[in-house]
Order: structure tokens, then sequence, then C-alpha cells
């Protein structure tokens, strides 16, 4: 076993990782460094030759003056972004709320309690893992026009939940199967079952409920294809929706590069830091 | 402080029936070890007592009160879990405290008694800790703390040893024994081990299968086993069993089979003639010896040196596994054919179809 | 200004210009201050505290913000601004149908049309100063804007997509002059597969990207460019023939493609891709936006190809087609003072400002080049500035006017409900034609009888 | 039971309860019907409900433009997409993608673990670098693709040159785009593959590596015979994942290739949008959406048959 060193095969394996993990980041995310004639230079650049901060200032609405003295103006998308971050935070923030109220005494439930129809109904939740989110989109668009609810928090809200909801109960089973049964004891302490859950359960699984909310805050801020049909152009857009106004049509790669790299950071910061409970939440 | 009574106890969990037809009654301060191998029910039997699981049909009262259908906390019982569970997330001195938190007794009593309790089975020092910073031992030791500080009624220890090494689980056993004579306080102890039972139980209850087989004090049990089951299950090394028949000779019965014809005598004597029957004898109460018309042929199969004694393990017959205790220091070729005999009168018979014990008349001599 | 300057001097005075057209510019529309205040209408101010809503596709939103930070503050305007993402058309067509928060929207006329159709858009017709409007407007602009005697909105800009662009450094490295640019589209291809020849590798960037706009208004800019009509502009029914310029135009593509000399990765391209592959400077000839001269010749923004960038005349035969967006008015539910407010910005922000201004239109003409529908912005002498400035050589100025002048427009496909159905169609239909290399005839049968088909289903 | 009455004769203790009425507490059945009843209506209504009127659709011919108008027309629109090429031409796509993406993400999630579960102390921190991609959204995913790939802007191209070669080169072909997806794809979920590999790999005991060592095995042996059979199970529930989620994709392939180059990347997902929400042919795009639907049950139903029944606990 040469467990404990690096190796050369070591060392050339986790450079590969690492290259595979950042490389296509980085890729894209240098454009935010470059102006418009470094990226659009052919054969492509690997690095920045002059990098400067013009876009990260543009996307937020203001200009940036390189120092020869051209003004990069700010980003006429610089509200949309500015409105798209705030409601994304604003969405993941409550679809993970709501997600993990909800979802903890259901996975509780199907994890540790026998029940009739049990498996019926976890099979019900479970098949609404497998529905794509396209063959939903005109349904509840049309629900949504009857409802007022295009354009609104609201229904992004709702919507969302029904993708967060059923993957979440199915990650937490799996968690709280593997949990001593400790209700015996809370029983035997004289806890009720309520206050067992709240105060004994979900302390206890503070990892699964920690990893179980970073997928809902991912899940709920990644999401694009509902926003793009539901808020895109609306007060409720979110980052995903007012940043893809960089994508389409006249061409800002740094500035959807800066765009990018900002709405990578919460996620980057979450995954970071709850990345060791990670391997806690046993799937089987 | 209880008298526990268990009246014509069923529990079934869907089409299997996990106990059946269960009187048991554990009298005020005594230690009671219910033994049996696992999924008998004994741990099923325990959880009814608690008032973790509800039974199906019968009656559970706790000095004379009926108690079936009300909640584990009203029963005022402390219970050990298997591997000694504790709520992990909690500080050792939070988790003793969780015992009371659903009492009235203030604050300040709360932290004397937690302090008693510690100190009663030494566990100060490891207040503040969390449970996976505990070794096993340690662990064990603060769930004693948490179920002694109730003061309860009645003591419940699920395998809590179960997980420990072997020289922990010997300290442990007489500390647990030690503690449960000065609290005075009844203790239903389960455990599939029968030298733990033994060691530790005041009366142990044999469970197979959801029955009780056999209850009474560990003399009783290893000395008079009431069913084959019992006679296999306790005692090490286990008890020796010969298939054969009881036949009216000339000489008088013996017990015989193809290879081997043994003279009852004593209370055995007494015993009727039968076509089918099984013999036991413990293996210390067999000894080597010359071939002869009384001897039973064995072939040596093992021998394990236990210092102040040999065991000799050997294919009898019927391939039935015979041991032997004999002097420390013993030697034979492996494979070769030893003798050995036994007085029938300290042996036990069973009848193979209903596997219980025939009685004899008069009591054998221990 | 046709003196033929020698190569060094025309550079040095291109970045001359290009450094003063800033300040030229803002002269000149200082100057027309005072000129235009005259014919300054009546109040624009907002009425209402409700929001006007405009939503619009990306293009120089800090234009479009400033735009109407300038309206929302001089004239106490409500005016909400903010972009639509992805496919555009469709998700516009979904708001329409939701009748949600929207007044005022960007539009192509092929959407226009269908947007009116659906009884979703107030027409222009409606605004108080309409004659005056539709007075301003070029006559085949205004035809091509106007359904069933309405005037469907106001000029957003008018240019060309498809004209045709070529790269004079990478043309004299393969030692080739002006002399040899094509003039006509099988001419194009000829010296396409000359400076093959001559080692260019990728010496053509056909107009074959994934957007809606992409493949198939290039199929139809190039049939309409060769002669051909794609529908006929009254009836609608299809005109495509087999040997004629669309069977053409397909045996080209064909050979094109089959040549190998079109890098793949265009039919998945996006604007931004397809733009960016041209400044990058690696292809020689491509038909782009016309206003995008401009940028291609911005050293600032185009490096690689500043001061390269010319168009092809038009002296043979026109090329694109003229694409052209309008601000148009939502028709939904809202209370009169409400509707007043909506009218009062669309008429200040796509006509004249308070001071009678072209003021919207001047700033896009100025910036980006984009030129507007109104006789009074294109005929000024700031709009010649303008383009001046954006162009490679002082004669691409005329050429461009000229490009500008000739280019049709396909009212035949663009002014019917089905537009975008149609051409969501034909976009498939070509990809399929060139990657699965389906025969011409049955491309073009196909095409014929998908117009049938629709026609029928509208009632047409 | 009347328990009230039947005060316990207890000793001189203190009770620890107040009050001496005994307690009946909620069975397993109330408890649960309590917390998932909210939920389950919840998902009936939000989920079902659109569900239903997808169905509704799948039977009529829907307009919205000049009024909203829909006519039945039975099994038309499922019988359309039976004989429309461009049905099956997704399809066939679509199924290359999933087998694609389920190999690379286990294969390169496996690969990963290993290097993870190889790092010496002190440089397991690296693990909370590897899992970033994880992080990125799909949408974020294919703008970085797309661009990586690309000849004119890609990785390939400025790597080729940096070697002498002048050359463009291009992933995004109409012959390689899917498995180029896949590998984006890969990267995407593989993280999260590895992680959950590594947490098994670290309960296989160590005892097993010395015994596959005085076995003489060689590192590919151990690997297959140590380290592999435990992660079966874990392997089967990602492949599981992996399908349904690859199944589903819409948004990384919208952002980074639009379906193409032309159509070669135009999978079902993209299909039905293109064909329900840019032409509006709401009815036919329903009826395709549920082959779409079928397809992840079946796919994932065939899994379990023929892979999880034999490793699942």
């Amino acid at each position: 076993m040469t467990r404990k060193r690096f190796s050369i095969w070591l060392i050339l394996a986790v450079a590969v990782a690492l290259l595979w993990t950042f490389l296509p980041m980085y890729w894209t995310i240098k454009y935010a460094f470059m102006t418009k004639t470094e990226i659009a230079s052919f054969p492509p650049l690997s690095f920045p030759p002059a990098p400067q901060l013009a876009s990260f200032f543009n996307i937020f609405g203001f200009d940036y003056t390189l120092p020869d003295g051209t003004v990069i103006p700010a980003s006429g998308q610089a509200r949309q972004v500015m409105l798209g971050l705030r409601n994304s935070m604003i969405v993941s923030v409550i679809v993970t709320t709501i997600t993990m109220v909800v979802v903890l005494p259901v996975a509780y439930v199907f994890a540790r309690l026998e029940f009739t129809a049990k498996g019926k109904l976890l099979a019900a939740i479970l098949l609404s893992v497998s529905l794509p989110p396209v063959s939903t989109l005109i349904p509840f668009y049309a629900v949504y026009v009857q409802l007022g609810l295009v354009g609104t928090i609201t229904g992004l809200v709702i919507v969302t939940l029904t993708i967060t909801i059923p993957i979440v109960v199915w990650m937490l089973i799996g968690f709280f199967r593997n949990l001593p049964p400790i209700e015996q004891l809370a029983r035997i302490d004289g806890f009720s079952r309520l206050y067992t859950f709240t105060r004994i359960i979900v302390p206890m699984a503070r990892s699964g409920v920690l990893v179980a909310s970073v997928i809902a805050f991912l899940f709920a801020w990644n999401e694009y294809v509902y926003a793009q049909v539901l808020v895109t152009g609306s007060q409720a857009v979110t980052l995903p929706a007012a940043m893809s106004g960089f994508l389409f049509q006249v061409p800002e790669p740094a500035h959807l590069a800066a765009s990018l790299l900002v709405s990578l950071l919460p996620p980057f910061f979450i995954a970071f830091f709850l990345q060791r409970h990670i391997a806690e939440m046993n799937l089987v | 402080m209880a008298r526990i009574e268990l009246k014509d106890i069923n529990k079934s969990f869907g089409e299997h029936q996990a106990v059946k037809g269960l009187d048991m009654t554990i009298e005020d301060g005594e230690l009671l070890v219910l033994l049996g191998p696992s999924g008998c029910g004994k741990s099923t039997t325990m959880n009814m007592i608690a008032g973790l699981e509800d039974a199906s049909s019968g009656q559970i009262l706790f000095n004379g009160r009926d108690v079936t259908d009300i909640a584990p906390f009203e029963r005022n019982v402390a219970m050990v879990f298997q591997s000694s569970l504790l709520y992990p997330h909690l500080t050792a001195r939070k988790n003793i405290r969780m015992s009371l938190k659903r009492t009235k007794l203030s604050s300040a009593e709360i932290d004397k008694r937690v302090e008693d309790a510690a100190t009663t089975v030494d566990v100060t020092h490891l207040l503040d800790k969390f449970p996976a910073h505990l070794s096993g031992g340690e662990r064990q030791r603060v769930a004693t703390a948490k179920a002694i500080v109730r003061q309860p009624d009645c003591f419940l220890l699920d395998e809590p040893l179960s997980a420990l090494d072997a020289a922990l689980r010997l300290s442990l056993r007489s500390e647990l024994v030690n503690l449960q004579k000065r609290l005075h306080t009844t203790m239903i102890f389960v455990t599939h081990d029968q030298v733990e039972a033994m060691t530790m139980g005041d009366r142990i209850g044999v469970m197979r299968d959801g029955r009780l087989e056999q209850i009474g004090s560990p003399t009783d049990i290893y000395n008079e086993p009431q069913t084959l089951f019992v006679a296999g299950f306790v005692g090490a090394p286990p008890m020796n069993f010969f298939d054969g028949a009881i036949e009216e000779t000339a000489t008088g019965k013996v017990f015989a089979n193809a290879d081997m014809r043994v003279p009852l005598t004593g209370s055995a004597a007494e015993l009727d003639p039968r076509a089918r029957v099984v013999l036991a004898i413990r293996p210390h109460l067999m000894e080597l010896c010359e071939e002869g018309p009384e001897s039973v042929p064995l072939k040596v199969y093992a021998i394990e040196q236990l210092g102040n004694e040999a065991i000799v393990v050997c294919d009898g017959p019927n391939d039935n596994r015979i041991r032997v205790v004999v002097a420390p220091g013993y030697s034979a070729q492996i494979g070769s054919t030893i003798h050995a005999r036994f007085n029938a009168d300290v042996a036990h018979f069973f009848d193979p179809a209903t596997e219980r014990v025939i009685p004899k008349l008069t009591k054998a001599a221990a | 200004m046709t003196v033929k300057f020698q190569e060094g001097r025309r550079r040095h005075l291109l970045r001359a210009t290009t450094a003063l057209s800033g300040l030229l510019a803002a002269a000149v529309v200082a100057g027309s201050l005072g000129v235009s205040a005259v014919s300054a209408q009546e109040s624009f101010e907002a009425i209402t505290d409700e929001n006007v809503y405009f939503r619009g596709w990306q293009f120089r939103t800090d234009v479009v913000q400033g735009n109407v930070d300038t309206y929302n503050e001089t004239m106490g305007g409500n005016v909400d601004y903010a972009t639509v993402t992805g496919d555009y058309p469709a998700i516009m067509e979904q708001n329409l149908i939701a009748g949600g928060e929207l007044d005022v929207l960007y539009a192509n006329p092929s959407s226009a049309v269908r947007y009116f159709e659906g009884g979703w858009i107030t027409p222009a017709t409606a605004l108080p100063n309409s004659d005056e409007i539709m007075e301003d407007m070029y006559p085949n602009i205004r035809e091509a804007w106007t359904h069933n005697g309405e005037l469907l909105g106001l000029s957003y800009f008018v240019s060309v997509r498809g004209t045709l662009l070529a790269n004079l450094e990478l043309i004299e490295e393969a030692g080739f002059t002006e002399e040899d640019l094509p003039a006509t589209w099988p001419e194009l291809y000829d010296m396409v597969y000359a400076l093959n020849e001559a080692g260019v590798d990728t010496p053509f960037l056909p107009h074959w990207f994934a957007e809606y706009f992409g493949i198939s208004w290039g199929f139809v800019f190039e049939v309409m460019n060769r002669g051909g009509v794609v529908a006929d502009a009254e009836t609608n029914e299809p005109m495509l023939s087999v040997d004629g310029p669309a069977g053409e135009t397909l045996a080209d593509w064909k050979e094109l493609w089959n040549s190998g000399l079109v890098p793949e990765e265009v039919l998945s391209y996006n604007e931004a891709a397809f733009i960016d592959a041209y400044r990058s400077g690696r292809y020689v000839f491509s038909p782009q936006q016309l206003y995008d001269i401009k940028t291609f010749n911005d050293e600032s923004q185009s490096a690689d190809v500043a001061g390269h960038i010319t168009l092809l005349s038009s002296e043979e035969q026109s090329w694109g087609l003229i694409d052209s967006a309008m601000y148009m008015m939502t028709s939904r539910d809202r209370a009169e003072d409400h509707t007043q407010d909506v009218m009062n910005f669309t008429s200040w922000y796509g006509y004249k400002n308070e001071e009678g201004e072209y003021a919207v239109a001047n700033r896009w003409l100025e910036e980006n080049m984009l030129f507007s529908a109104y006789r009074s912005v294109m005929e000024s002498d700031m709009a010649r500035e303008a383009i001046e400035s954006a162009v490679a050589r002082p004669e691409d100025y005329q050429t461009l006017l000229d490009v500008y002048a000739t280019t049709d427009y396909p009212a035949g496909i663009w002014n019917v409900v089905w537009a975008e159905e149609f051409n969501s169609w034909l976009r498939d239909k070509l990809f399929a034609f060139l990657q699965n290399d389906l025969p011409v005839e049955e491309v073009i049968n196909e095409a014929n009888a998908e117009i049938e088909r629709l026609n029928d289903r509208y009632g047409l | 039971m009347n328990g009230s009455s039947a005060r316990p004769s207890r000793s001189s203790e203190p009770t620890p309860h107040g009050a001496p009425k005994p307690r009946r507490e909620l069975s397993d059945l109330q408890f649960a019907l309590v917390v998932t009843v909210p939920v389950l209506l919840f998902l009936v209504v939000v989920v079902a409900y659109p569900l239903g009127y997808a169905l509704y659709m799948s039977f009529h011919d829907i307009r919205f433009f000049g009024g909203y108008s829909a006519e039945f027309i039975g099994g038309e629109n499922y019988a359309g997409v039976l004989s429309d090429s461009a049905f099956w031409g997704a399809l066939w796509l679509t199924i290359r993608f999933t087998i694609v993406t389920v190999l690379l993400g286990l294969l390169i999630g496996l690969g990963l673990a290993i290097v993870l579960r190889d790092l010496p102390p002190g440089w397991k921190w690296l693990r909370a670098l590897i899992i970033l991609p994880w992080a990125v959204s799909p949408y974020g995913t294919g703008i970085f693709f797309a661009y990586l790939g690309r000849g004119q802007t890609g990785f390939g191209t400025a790597f080729a040159n940096a070697l002498g070669i002048d050359e463009a080169i291009n992933f995004i072909s109409a012959q390689w785009v899917i498995e180029y997806l896949a590998f984006g794809n890969a990267w995407n979920m593989a993280p999260l593959v590895a992680f959950f590999l590594l947490a098994n790999m670290l309960t296989i005991p160590k005892r097993l590596y010395h015994l596959a060592a005085l076995d003489r095995m060689n590192r590919f042996e151990q690997f297959w015979n140590v380290t592999l059979p435990p992660l079966r199970f874990t392997l089967f529930v990602f492949s599981c994942i992996l399908t349904v989620l690859a199944l589903k994709t819409f948004d990384f392939i919208f952002t980074q290739t639009q379906g193409g180059p032309g159509n070669a990347s135009s999978v079902l997902t993209y299909l039905i949008y293109r064909i329900s929400f840019v032409n509006l042919n709401l009815g036919y795009g329903a009826a395709m959406s549920f082959f779409l639907l079928a397809l992840i049950l079946g796919l994932t139903g065939a899994l379990f048959f023929f892979w999880g029944r034999k490793v699942s606990r």
C-alpha cells in the first residue's frame, strides 16, 4: 500500500483531476477579464493578455475606464442582473425553507415508520422525479395565465418546489433510514413525537439536513427552464434568466462570463464548506 | 420497587408471530435475564414491558396495575439499548439530563441527581464529552447513569454489552450486578450470551421462537434443563447428546444404540423403556476409559487446552459432536479412537418428539 | 470624398475619423437642437403612476436603459424596461396570450403581423400624429410595416441582414485585389473556391447559424437576391422552383457544404458566436447585419479586423433582406389614462421627443449605425457622419447606401400570420438538407407544400 | 382501558411526571397521515394537474391564436408522433446521449473517487475543490462547454495551435456532438458520483487489501475484486439518477448547442420544446412528451429489472 505519500502517478492523477475540474470553467470565466477584441481573436487566447475587471463593474451598472482611457460602458442589463440576483436569492431561500419544512417530516415518516399504502405513496412521489420539465412547461404556463402567476415570484417558487420536494424526499429517506433507533430512547424519556422529531431527530440528522438543503438551494438557484418561460423580462426575473441576456443576440461574452462567475459564487461557497457532509449522506 | 407480571402476552408483526402466549412474573428487586438466540422474541418482550411496542393481546401489570396501554415514560422504566445508544448530538451530561427533562423536578435537583448518578457509575469526568468521543465501555457507563438517574421502578437492558470486547464485558458485567444489588431495583437484562446470563441473573428465562422454554435460577437451568433446547443452549462447553433407546435387558435397563450400551443406574433406572430417546450429559461428567462394554467409542477431532483442564472434541455415534473434559496436557492422535464413559444417573433424558425432559422420579445428584 | 487615398494615408485618416466621430456627432446633435425645436409636440408627460412595461431583446441594453432613464426623468414616466431572452418571438407570443405586464415591445415585421392578427396589438395608426409619422417614413418600409391598412408600429431600426462583408486584408494576402470582388452570389461562390485554392482555409462564413433569424433567413435572402420570390406578396402562394433561384441556391449550398470549407460548428452558433467568428479575422466573406460593419471596423471592439471590412456592391444584385424592427403597443386591459401614458412614451421613444428631436433614432444611428425608417433622420448630416465613420473606405459610404436602397423585403412569407411557423420549419428543413444530404427537389417541393398547408390552416 | 382510575401504588419516590393520566400516543399511521397528506395534496395539485392537462392536450388540437380553441382529435397526435421521422431521430439521439452520459459519469466518478481516496493526509482539502463542478448549473455547464468545444473559441484549437498545428479543433460536430454533450454532463455530475463512491470505498476494510496483496493480485485485479464489488449498489443508484437526469436534460443543451449543429443534438426534450413552445403545436408536443415519460420510466424500470434486483440490499 502506497497510500500515505505522493507517488508520481498520484501527482499526475491529481493534476488531471484538477484540470478536468477547472479547465472548462476557466475557459469561459477568463472572458470576464478580457476585452471584446481579445475574446474574438483567433486562434483563441489561453490567458487574458491584460486582465482587467471592467465586466464586473459593467454588469452592476458602472462604466469602467481602461488604463488607456477607453471607457467600457455599463451594461443595460445591469438592472436585471441585480434584480435577478435579488430574486434568485429570495426564490432560493424560500424554496429551500419550504422544501425542508415540508420534506423533513415526510422523508422521516417514509423512512422510519411502517404504515399501509406506504409503497404506493412513495412511488407517487418518486414518479414526479421522472417528470421532464418540458412536459409540464406548457400546462403550468396555461394554469398560471389563468391564476395570474406568470411573472411572479410566487409562481416560480411553486413550480420550483415541484422539482425540489420529490428529489429531496428521496435523498433524505436514505439518510433517515441509517439513523440509530433513537425514537425508542426518546419514548422512554417521555418525549412526544413532535419533540422527538424536531429536537432530537432533526439535530441528529444535521449532515443530512444540511446537504438536503444545499441540494434544494442548488436546484432553485440553478433553475432555468421554468424561469426562462415564466419570469423572463418580468419583475420576478431570476439570475439565470437575466444572464441569458448576454448569451443570445448580441455578443457580450465578457459580461456573460462575469455574471456566470457571480452566479457560481454562492453555490461554490456552500459546496466547498459542506462537501464533507455530502459523503455522510448515504443514498443507499 | 416493581413486580412485573406478563399475562398471556402475544405479539405478531403481520403474519409473523414474535411472542406466543407468554406468562412470566418478575419479582420486585430481581435481576431477570432473558436469554435466547436472535429472533427468539426476547427483545420484543422487553419492548412490550417498556411500552415501546403494544402487545397484540394479553396484559402487563406493574405492581398489579395494568400498564398495557400506558406510554413508556409513565411506566417509569429506564432502558439501556443495544450498543448503549445515546443521543449522538448531545454531551453525556445532556444525555443524562434528557431522562429527567419531562419530570417536574427543579433544575437544581436535576443537576444534583445527574451528579449523583454520574458518581455512582464513575463517569463524572466524561460528562462534557460527546458520545462519539467515548469508548464503548464509557458509553455503556453513561447509558447506565442515564438509566439510574430516573430512579426507575425497573431497568431494562437490551444487550448493552454485546458490542464490547471480552475483557470489558467481564468487568462491566459485575459492575452492573453490583449496581443492581445496591440499588435493589428490578432489572430485566436481554442477552443471547449464555455465560452473561448465567453469571448475572437471579433467574434466567430462556426463550425460543416466541415461547418461554424455561425460567429459573441459573443452577436450575443448568442442572435441570426442561427442554432439549435449554440443555443445548446453556452451559460451556455445551451438553453432549446421544440418540438411542431405553431397553429392558436381563441385567436391567440400558440406554442403547448401535455403538454403545450404557446401563441405567440410580434414578435413571426408573425410566420406562422407549424406542426413541435423547440422552444428554455434561462434558465434565464424562471420563476417558479403556474400551469396555459400557464405554462409548469416540474419534478424536480436536483437543482444546484451557490451562486448568482440556477438552477433547470427538465425533461420537450418529455423527454427534461429543466433548469430554480431561486433565490438562492430555494428548491424543487426531483421528484415533478413544473411549469414554459416564454415569447414567446424572444424565438427562429427553423425548425427541416433544423435545421435553422425561422426568425421573428421584432427583439426580448434581 | 471619393478620392482614392494611398493605403497608409487612408488608414491614418480613418483612425483620426474614428476618434473624432464622437465629437463630431455630438456637435451635429447640438446643431440640430435649435433647428427642430420648432416642431415640438404637445406634452409627453406621464399622467398616471402606473408602470409602462417595455420589453425587448438584448441589443445595447445600456443605450436603451439610458434612453428610458431620460424619459423617466424628463417626462416623469414610470417606464420599466427589461429584456426577454431565448426564443424571443415565441416568448413574446406567450406573454401576449397571457395578457401580462407588457405595454411596449420590439417586434420584427414577421411577428408583428401575427401579433396584430392575434388581436394583441394597438396599431401605431392609433397615435394622434400617425399621419405625420407615416409621411416621414420611406414608402417601401411603411408598406412593409402596414397590414390591413394599419401601421403596426414605430421605427426601431431598419437594416440589411445579409450584407455581404469582405475582409480586404485577407483578400490582398491571398493575392487578389478589390477588382476581383464578386458582384453576384454565383461569383461569390466561385471566388470562395478560388480563395481556398489560393490557400485560405476558411474563405466564407455563411449565414447558417441556429437562431430563428439564422439559416432560414439566409436561404430567403439568397433566393431573393438571385431574383426569386419565396411566396407571393399578395396571395401568399408558394413560388419556389427547383430550376429557379431557390434550386440554384440549394445546389450551391450543397456544393459548399460538401466541400468542407464551412466549419460544422456554424450550425450551432448563436448570433454572438456568429459575429465573434467573423470578428476574429478568420473568414474572408460573410453575410452580416449591415450595422455590424461599424462593430467590425471599430478598433476597440474588433482590433483584428478593424479597418479592413468592406461590403460588396449592389450594382448587379442586391444583398440580404430588409431586417427591421418596430416598437409596438399592446392592447391589453388598461385604464384609458394608462393607455395614454403608453402612447405618449411610444411616440416619444419611437418618433420625436418633446423638443421635436428624433433623439432615440439619432442615438441609434450614431452609436450603432442603426438606420431609421424616418427620412428626416436618414437624410441628415449627422447620418452621413455616422455612416462614414463606420466604414473602412470612404467610397463604401455610397455602396452602403446603395445596398440599403436596393434591398428587398420578403412580404409573401413575413406579412402573414404563419411567418414564424414557416420560419421554424424552414430552419429545421435546411439543417436536414445539409446534414442528411436531402435532394434539392425534395426540399423545395416540401417547402411549397408547407406554405400551402399553412395557408389552408389559417384559411388564406 | 380506564387508566386514570388505576393510579400506581408507588414507593415514596416523587412521581417524575405531573399528570398521572396515561397518555395515548399517536399511532404510526396517524402520524404519517398528519405529515404526508398536506404534501401529497400539494403534489397532486401542482404536479398531477399539469400532467392531467398535458394528457388532455395530447388528445386535442389546441390553438391560442385568434382565441383559445381545443378540438378533440382522439389519438391522432400519438399516431402522428409514431410516424414522425423527427421523433425517431430524436429518440435515437436521446438514447445515445443517455447511455454515454451514464457510462462517462460512472467511469469518471470512479476515477475521481480513487484519486480522492489516495490523497495523502493533509491534502484532503482537495476534495472540496473537486466537488465544485457539481454546484454549477446545467445552463452554466452548457455555456462552459460551448466555448470550450467550439473550433472558433475552444481549448482544442488553442492547444493544437500551441503545438504548432494551425487547425481549428471542433467538438461540436454532427458526428461527435452527442458524445461531447455527454462529456459535459458527466463533468457536471461525476463529482457527486465520486463523493458517494468515496464514502463507500472508505468502508471497505483495509484487511481486504492486505488479503489481495497476499494473493498477489495486480492493481487491476485488486480493483476488480476488492474495490468494485461493494460499490455495485451505489453504481446502480447513480446509473438510475444519471439516466433520469440525462433524459430530462434541456437547459444544458439549450445553452450549449441549441440542438445543433443543425439538428444533430436535438434530443427529445429539445424537440418537444421546439414543437410546444416555439411552434405552439401544443397537443402534438404533449403527446410526444408522454412518449418521453414512458421512455424514462421504461429505462429506469429496465435498469432495475436487469441490474437493480441483483444488487439491491
